[in-house]
């Protein structure tokens, strides 16, 4: 499979994968996948429902620590670095790389605070207005400013499920993470939202490193500079998104985006 | 209804009372041993005046006699028959850890060293006395630490009448003043720490002695019977506590023991009137009997007669 | 027959009506098409239990209530011309009659329409409980008959079921407000005996606590007029401070030991550690009192000699001390038991954005979980307030209006249990004076219970 | 709109290393407090490990010395010549109950008139021959509670007569406690509790091997006694406690449960259930004493259920544990997310269905939480009891929750009032190792079932 | 806006709605809502976020109850009986007016027990086996059960997002309402899963009447009878699919759908 990965030379890569393999318990999610991912560029994860998308995105910031019982093996690194090692720092980790959840989850607090938490650990602003700026330009940024700008104040799980989601990605953006991670992002967006949405992966990808998991391939075509196709907890094809979408080169592949599988 | 007697009160008589019942029920098969609870001589009494029935009390010990407003509300209640017995006398000591001085008190040491106020050259000043040495030579030279009966103890009031009230009035001072303000002026007590009041048991006396070496505590005889290994008795007025000397009169601080019976409950309760008799019999409270061994200082032969005769011929108060 | 044999007859007879109720409601759906009928048929089942248990369950109620007023009324009336008692004596001799019915009295000296009285008691009783035997039988058979015959696909027998539970669990939480009126009754009347002694300003403000033992002199008249002084005001701070003492060690404490084993300690640790620190909870508190007398109690003076302290062996900081270690199993395994229910989702929210774990639940964790913990520190709090037998032994005793914890105190609950089990005279206003500050404690922890509700709605944090 | 965020964006993306650099400064801070937080965690429980340890410590090494006790072994020749007894009554075919039980009555008194200290002297003559030189301390050998014991032998079975049985009776005890050396030997004779003769008789036994340190099966199988110290035991009142607990634990949990339930997921929330929480609340701060009056006044007074007896004092218990059980469960009930309470609902299940189907069993870890620290709490309480008759010496054995019996806490209570400290200060805290194992095991199940139901999500 | 109502005279009204409003606290989020719903047909809710969807939704099936703040004024009646009516029974509503929710919110416990909930609840399966076929026939229907048929016994948490998804919609179809209201079913799924949930409504659509709120076009288009548009929490146009998408009587609809809008 390493030899699908194509690599531009010139680029630099900003995460690598090695057989990595997670086990839920007895279970095994994924079975050994090898990955680079490239600075600056956006890589859309597609594949069918259960397929592992989201449990190998988790193992990028680590997040799988948080369930019991989970256990990664092989190996990823940031910038060159295994953040599986045992000195590494996993909350600088993931405050490089950054998530956005699949199920939007609101702090139950008020929106501002569940934007302004994030700067706040950080120590990102060090005046009130410097995290009043924040809070506004990343409201702004997912699009969500203009429907909430007078209840900042009420609590963020009164929001609908899209506002939810838009907030999610304005708290994740808030602290300005090297790479991020979304997990279907747009999942429970309009049009409108979500083409507010990509175009702001499409302004991210200009700093940052950004990987989608989105089961819109309409969304993949129009956002990723690459696409991995997974299927059963395997990586299948990963290549520059117009050759997998136009000239798959794994039967499955092309199967799954022609809608022939199943 | 009940076949069982029902007992409270006074925890000073309260192991007496449970001895005595105890033998009750080992000696007649017939009867059930009586159950007896504390709660205090005012615990107890409150219970036993509630009213007559199955669900109340029948025997309330008490280490004070009972007192008119008590005795009205009982009436009040439908209890117009309590009939009194006198169990013997208790005699209430000074004692202090082993390791610590010995003691040879005079009621006015004790007033000297737990009043607020004490004469000195003429005139009343705050207490100034941190060690026994300064109120008399004769006292070890050890800090002033009292440890008295709160007031919510019947001993408290021995104590105060037998021995603060009659040492303080040995002061000419004292007796110079009018009678009302002598009162208050003895029993007034210093707050500097150097008394504490134990709300609790003797065991809770003892244990404060353990905890500081310096401590005089107020005690029970037969405590300090029992303890003689960790504590020792002070003599008071140069009469070292004893069955014998309480008995004879001359060692001055006891007091007497009761008990009360529900005259409506006998004859119902069966044992009621067995049991009392039983428990001044000279066999269980005379001389040399289980409860002299527990620390009871018994009636003399006349009062026992009397008390005996009391019970059989159901006088009430 | 006697109430609780119909009791138990009743409960088999609801066994009964449940099973008819059950086979009724299946055969009029006839069988497979359940769906027909409004509820399932445990339901019906249910409905007629309950209608063939609840009705004669009231009428015994009800019965059990006025049956003894109308017998009365009857035995009175039943007394001979002459002997009848006037109005304000009936109680008295009614009393009498039912002792003399129950065996309590010597026969020998009863009158004889005393004694004719005391048996035609006893044989009403025995027809009154005839009497309500059948009834009970009567109420039953009609109510299991009748909902029997309600069945029928769109009688909501749920509903009925359910108003009945819905009953139930109201009736459960009453208990509580009937234990507080019982208590406030149970202490009204001889707290206003008290202040016919002493008057309200003088225990309310009053700052010297010295009662005195209440027969002090009554024998010799010598000692009349030292009554003593009933100020709340020293017990009152001493509680306060013993309470607070209690709180600085067992929130922090409690809350410490509840995050940790909650978010960090493996399920191993947390199993065993949670059960074991739990005990502390169990030990009786006399030997805590005895622990803090004895050990803590010198231990923390020799500490305090050592900066240049004074120390009082017995002092507000020992009993504090010693009592916050016995609560802190109310915070730690309450609140751990909290923590653990905060979804997951919230924690990886805070987690996937840089946050370290203990930012998390400091931030994320502690203020979602905050309505139960306040719940478990309140219970603490009312415990330690509520709590004797550590003070007795470990405050010293010492009523004085202090803020200094080095100084011997006493509490208020203390108080109330020494004046009420001493050897007082229990109609004299120092034995009565453990109504009034119970009755005072009442009031003021409601109050404090007030404020704390207000607090707590104002950070109140909601998941979704 | 769009030309203010490139413009954002552009001042990020210079921020941005530096927005990386400020993490990294932070970060050195936040590990710090990180290990400053799990630092006090650990502390924590540290210190309350170490307390309960303290504490077990400190009962343990008192206590369990108490389970041993000195017992004498003495052959008893049951004498015809002194026990001379009628025929043990049988019940005939047309003789009442009644009749039989006064014709059994009458020769149980029979039985109890006669001496039987007297086999006891004689057997111990055997063995202390100079015994008869010293009469008075000869009768304090033996507990004074052991005739009765042989006694109730010769009464179950009357044919020991005219036999010689070996028999282990328990030592006075102040025996017991010369030998254990809980009091100073060096002490001078004056403060001695033993006569010089006495303690040369015990020592040289003790060496023969006649008197031992045995188990002591009396301390679990006896009731409390006075007169008899050696022979006190637990039984009366760890029956009381058990019967006590089994009331506490059928009516309050169930009813704080259901008060919970009812305040927490179907009450309006309105002033009305706000008075009632904070009533609740309040009435965990009342002094547990207030219940006991309270107890007395209703069950007692008004229901007439029996003084002393187990079952008002469990009805007293629970009225003073609800509070703990309601508020327990409210607040584990508050911490269950709506989303499960709506997903019920949206298919169809009732309010209560939704509620009993699936909030309440995620609420059972902290129920049972909850009815642990209660029955714990209900367990070591005895101020109530006073009031309604429990904090009695009762020197018989329950057999059911209506007959007087005393409670563990109380006997702890009167154990530790003891005049004879030497003797009880261990025995004391033999009964609390009793109440511990006892809580123990009334909660085991508790704490095995809190594990399983545990659910994390 | 009543006039929009398209209703063919021939087919029966399920449900209908009479100026309904809805408020959070102070902030109205429905303005004023009539709509009718016929029986047998597939009617979609579409409009941007925050737009009142999910609100009216759950006006339908009194879900809103749950909700302290929410207030409802109006009617609506199911089958001529008004809803809100103080005699009605909700839980017999709730039974006939299912819900599948926006975020997914599976019990706690085993996927099985998940499904077998709501028949055990209304009685539907009188023997084990009954219920096992019920569970498997949810399962298939939602097309799950291939992926879930080996863990029935784990806990129904355990799933990815877009199993957790299906596993509510298998879960709403096993206690056969004769209304579904659906928030969203497909958002967190693939092409391929989100086909079979099309079909399985198509299937529905025979016996029951569907309410589908969707972010989807093109799935609007491909599933719905007829679509209402939301905006701002008023209803702008309710009309029959095709024309709504090919001829939108109203501007701000027509901007809605071509992307114009925002
Ligand atoms: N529980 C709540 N408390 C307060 N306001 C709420 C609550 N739920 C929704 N709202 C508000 O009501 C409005 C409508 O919300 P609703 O959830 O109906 O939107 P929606 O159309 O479903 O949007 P989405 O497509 O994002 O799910 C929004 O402005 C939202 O913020
Ligand atoms: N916490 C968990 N415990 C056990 N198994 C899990 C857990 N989370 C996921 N799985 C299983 O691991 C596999 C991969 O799940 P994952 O969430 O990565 O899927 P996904 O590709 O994100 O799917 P979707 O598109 O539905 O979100 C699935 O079979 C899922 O059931
Ligand atoms: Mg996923
Ligand atoms: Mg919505």
């Amino acid at each position: 499979m390493s030899e699908s990965v194509a690599v531009n030379n010139a680029a630099k890569v900003k995460m690598t994968a090695r057989d990595v393999k997670v086990f839920y318990g007895d279970n095994q999610a994924i079975h050994g996948i090898d990955m680079d991912i490239i600075e600056n560029e956006v890589i859309a994860f597609i594949g069918p429902s259960g397929c592992g998308k989201s449990t190998f995105l988790r193992c990028l910031n680590r997040m799988n620590d948080t369930i019991d019982i989970c256990r990664v093996t092989g190996e990823i690194a940031l910038d060159g670095q295994n953040i599986y090692h045992p000195s590494l720092d996993v909350v600088q980790l993931r405050a490089q790389v950054g998530m956005v959840f699949q199920k939007p989850n609101p702090f139950p607090k008020s929106i501002y605070e569940n934007i302004a938490y994030g700067p706040k650990l950080h120590g990102l602003a060090s005046k009130k207005s410097d995290l009043d700026d924040i809070v506004e330009s990343s409201l702004r940024r997912a699009g969500l400013w203009n429907e909430v700008k007078d209840r900042l104040s009420q609590p963020g799980t009164g929001l609908s499920g899209g506002q939810q989601q838009r907030l999610c990605i304005a708290r994740s953006i808030a602290v300005s993470p090297e790479v991020i991670l979304m997990d279907e992002p747009c999942s429970a967006l309009d049009p409108i939202a979500t083409s507010i949405i990509e175009e702001l992966i499409d302004e991210l990808k200009q700093n940052f490193t950004i990987v989608i998991v989105t089961h819109n391939m309409q969304q993949a075509a129009r956002v990723s500079d690459r696409t991995a196709f997974f299927h059963l907890g395997n990586l299948i094809e990963l290549g520059v998104t117009n050759d997998v979408f136009t000239n798959p080169k794994q039967k499955k592949t092309e199967d799954y985006i022609t809608g022939r599988y199943g | 209804t009940r076949d069982t007697i029902q007992i409270a009160g006074s925890s000073t008589v309260l192991p007496f009372s449970s001895i005595a019942a105890e033998e009750f029920g080992n000696n007649f098969a017939q009867f059930k041993t009586p159950v007896v609870g504390s709660g205090g001589s005012g615990g107890g009494l409150r219970q036993f005046c509630q009213g007559v029935g199955t669900n109340t009390i029948d025997i309330a010990n008490s280490s004070r006699a009972i007192r008119p407003a008590e005795l009205e509300a009982c009436k009040a209640n439908g209890v117009n028959q309590v009939v009194e017995v006198k169990i013997g006398y208790d005699g209430i000591v000074f004692a202090s850890r082993v390791d610590a001085g010995t003691f040879a008190l005079q009621p006015v040491h004790v007033f000297l060293a737990q009043a607020a106020k004490v004469p000195q050259n003429g005139k009343m000043v705050d207490n100034p006395y941190k060690r026994w040495s300064e109120i008399d030579k004769s006292l070890p030279d050890q800090a002033i630490l009292l440890a008295i009966p709160g007031s919510n103890h019947g001993t408290r009031e021995v104590y105060e009448e037998k021995v603060i009230i009659d040492g303080c009035k040995t002061l000419p001072e004292v007796q110079a003043m009018s009678s009302d303000v002598q009162n208050q002026f003895c029993l007034a007590m210093r707050t500097d720490g150097s008394v504490v009041e134990i709300a609790g048991d003797y065991t809770e006396t003892l244990a404060r002695l353990q905890a500081q070496k310096d401590a005089v505590g107020v005690f029970g005889l037969s405590f300090y019977e029992s303890n003689r290994d960790r504590i020792k008795v002070a003599t008071v007025g140069g009469v070292v506590p004893t069955v014998d000397n309480i008995i004879a009169g001359t060692y001055p601080v006891a007091r007497p023991l009761f008990f009360y019976v529900k005259g409506e409950h006998i004859g119902v309760i069966p044992g009621l009137q067995q049991f009392a008799e039983y428990f001044i019999s000279d066999a269980t409270s005379g001389e040399g009997s289980p409860l002299e061994a527990a620390g009871l200082i018994p009636l003399s032969d006349d009062e026992r007669a009397e008390v005996l005769a009391t019970i059989r011929s159901k006088k009430v108060l | 027959m006697n109430n609780l044999s119909l009791i138990l007859m009743l409960l088999v007879l609801m066994a009964i009506a449940y099973q008819f109720g059950m086979t009724r409601s299946r055969s009029i759906a006839g069988g497979n098409n359940s769906s027909s009928m409004h509820s399932r048929p445990h339901h019906y089942g249910m409905m007629v239990g309950l209608w063939a248990v609840l009705p004669p369950l009231a009428v015994m109620l009800v019965w059990n209530w006025l049956a003894p007023s109308v017998i009365d009324g009857m035995v009175i009336a039943s007394i001979p011309a002459e002997f009848k008692p006037e109005l304000e004596q009936a109680a008295i001799v009614m009393r009498r009659i039912s002792n003399l019915a129950a065996n309590f009295g010597i026969v020998a000296e009863a009158a004889d329409w005393e004694l004719n009285a005391a048996s035609y008691l006893t044989g009403l009783k025995q027809q009154s409980a005839l009497m309500l035997t059948a009834l009970m039988f009567v109420v039953a058979s009609l109510g299991l008959l009748l909902s029997f015959r309600k069945i029928q696909p769109s009688l909501r027998a749920r509903h009925q079921v359910e108003r009945v539970t819905m009953g139930l669990l109201l009736l459960c939480s009453t208990v509580a407000i009937l234990t507080t009126v019982g208590i406030v009754l149970s202490m009204v009347g001889e707290t206003l005996k008290f202040f016919t002694f002493v008057k309200p300003s003088e225990f309310f403000f009053g700052t010297t606590w010295n009662p005195r033992f209440s027969t002090a002199g009554v024998a010799d008249g010598s000692l009349t007029g030292s009554q003593g002084s009933f100020g709340l005001l020293p017990l009152l701070s001493g509680t306060m401070l013993v309470a607070l003492i209690a709180m600085i060690v067992a929130i922090p404490l409690g809350l410490m030991v509840a995050i940790y084993l909650a978010e960090y300690a493996p399920s191993k640790v947390r199993n065993t550690v949670k059960p074991v620190i739990e005990i502390l909870a169990g030990i009786p508190t006399i030997v805590y009192g005895f622990f803090a007398l004895v050990t803590v109690g010198p231990f923390l003076s020799d500490i305090g000699a050592s900066m240049g302290l004074t120390i009082r062996a017995t002092s507000a900081l020992t009993a504090g001390v010693v009592m916050g270690i016995m609560i802190v199993p109310f915070i730690s395994s309450l609140s751990d038991d909290i923590l653990t229910q905060v979804p997951k989702t919230l924690r990886d929210g805070s987690l996937g954005l840089g946050a370290t774990k203990s930012e998390t639940i400091r931030k994320v964790v502690l203020p979602a979980a905050l309505p139960g913990i306040v719940g478990a520190v309140l219970l603490a709090v009312s415990r330690a307030i509520g709590e004797t037998m550590i003070v007795v032994l470990a405050a010293g005793n010492s009523p004085s209006v202090t803020a200094n914890p080095f100084e011997a105190v006493s509490t208020v609950t203390v108080t109330i249990v020494n004046q009420l089990t001493g050897d007082n005279d229990f109609a004299s206003p120092q034995s009565l004076v453990a109504f009034a500050l119970g009755l005072t404690l009442f009031v003021i922890t409601l109050l404090l219970n007030v404020v704390a509700l207000v607090i707590v709605r104002k950070y109140r944090e909601q998941y979704e | 709109m769009m030309t203010t965020e490139v413009k954002n964006l552009k001042g990020s993306s210079l921020a941005r290393s530096k927005v990386q650099q400020q993490v990294i400064n932070s970060l050195q801070k936040r590990h710090r407090q990180e290990k400053l937080f799990r630092g006090a965690g650990v502390t924590a429980v540290a210190i309350s490990l170490l307390l309960v340890v303290l504490l077990f410590v400190n009962i343990f090494s008192k206590g369990l010395p108490a389970f041993w006790q000195h017992a004498i072994k003495v052959d008893i020749y049951f004498d015809p010549a002194v026990v001379q007894i009628a025929e043990k009554p049988v019940q005939q075919a047309d003789e009442s109950d009644n009749d039989f039980r006064q014709r059994d009555l009458e020769w149980r008194s029979s039985v109890g008139m006669i001496n039987f200290n007297r086999l006891i002297l004689d057997g111990l003559n055997k063995v202390i021959p100079d015994g008869q030189a010293h009469r008075r301390d000869l009768q304090r050998v033996v507990t004074s509670g052991e005739r009765f014991a042989i006694r109730d032998m010769v009464i179950n079975d009357p044919s020991v007569i005219g036999t010689t049985k070996s028999l282990y009776l328990l030592t006075d005890a102040n025996i017991d406690v010369w030998l254990k050396g809980n009091i100073d030997r060096s002490l001078s004779d004056a403060q001695q509790q033993l006569s010089p003769k006495m303690r040369e008789w015990v020592e040289s036994l003790k060496a023969q091997g006649i008197i031992q340190n045995r188990f002591s099966f009396a301390l679990f199988m006896n009731p409390d006694s006075r007169s008899s110290l050696a022979s006190a035991g637990l039984a009366g009142a760890f029956m009381g406690s058990l019967y006590m607990m089994l009331v506490v634990i059928v009516l309050a949990i169930p009813m704080g449960v259901a008060a919970a339930i009812y305040l927490e997921e179907f009450a309006p929330k309105n002033k009305l259930t706000d008075l009632v929480e904070v009533n609740i609340n309040n009435l965990a701060a009342v002094p547990s004493i207030v219940f006991g009056l309270l107890g007395a006044s209703i069950f007692i007074g008004w229901f007439n259920l029996p003084m002393s007896a187990p079952v008002v004092g469990g009805l007293v218990l629970t009225l003073m544990t609800l509070p703990t059980v309601i508020i327990a469960t409210r607040s584990t009930l508050k911490a269950i997310p709506p989303s499960i309470r709506q997903a019920a609902l949206g298919l169809g299940a009732s309010k209560s269905q939704a509620v009993f189907h699936h909030v309440l069993p995620l609420a059972i870890p902290g129920i049972l939480t909850g009815s642990i620290i209660g029955v714990a709490q209900a367990l070591g309480e005895s101020a109530p009891l006073l009031l309604i008759g429990m904090k009695s010496f009762v020197a018989s054995v329950p057999t059911s929750a209506m007959e007087q019996s005393t409670a563990l806490p109380v006997q702890i209570y009167l154990w530790q009032g003891n005049e004879l400290r030497n003797f009880f200060e261990a025995r004391t805290s033999a009964a609390i190792i009793v109440l511990l194992a006892l809580m123990l095991s009334l909660n085991s199940l508790a704490i095995w079932l809190r594990k399983r139901y545990e659910v994390r999500w």
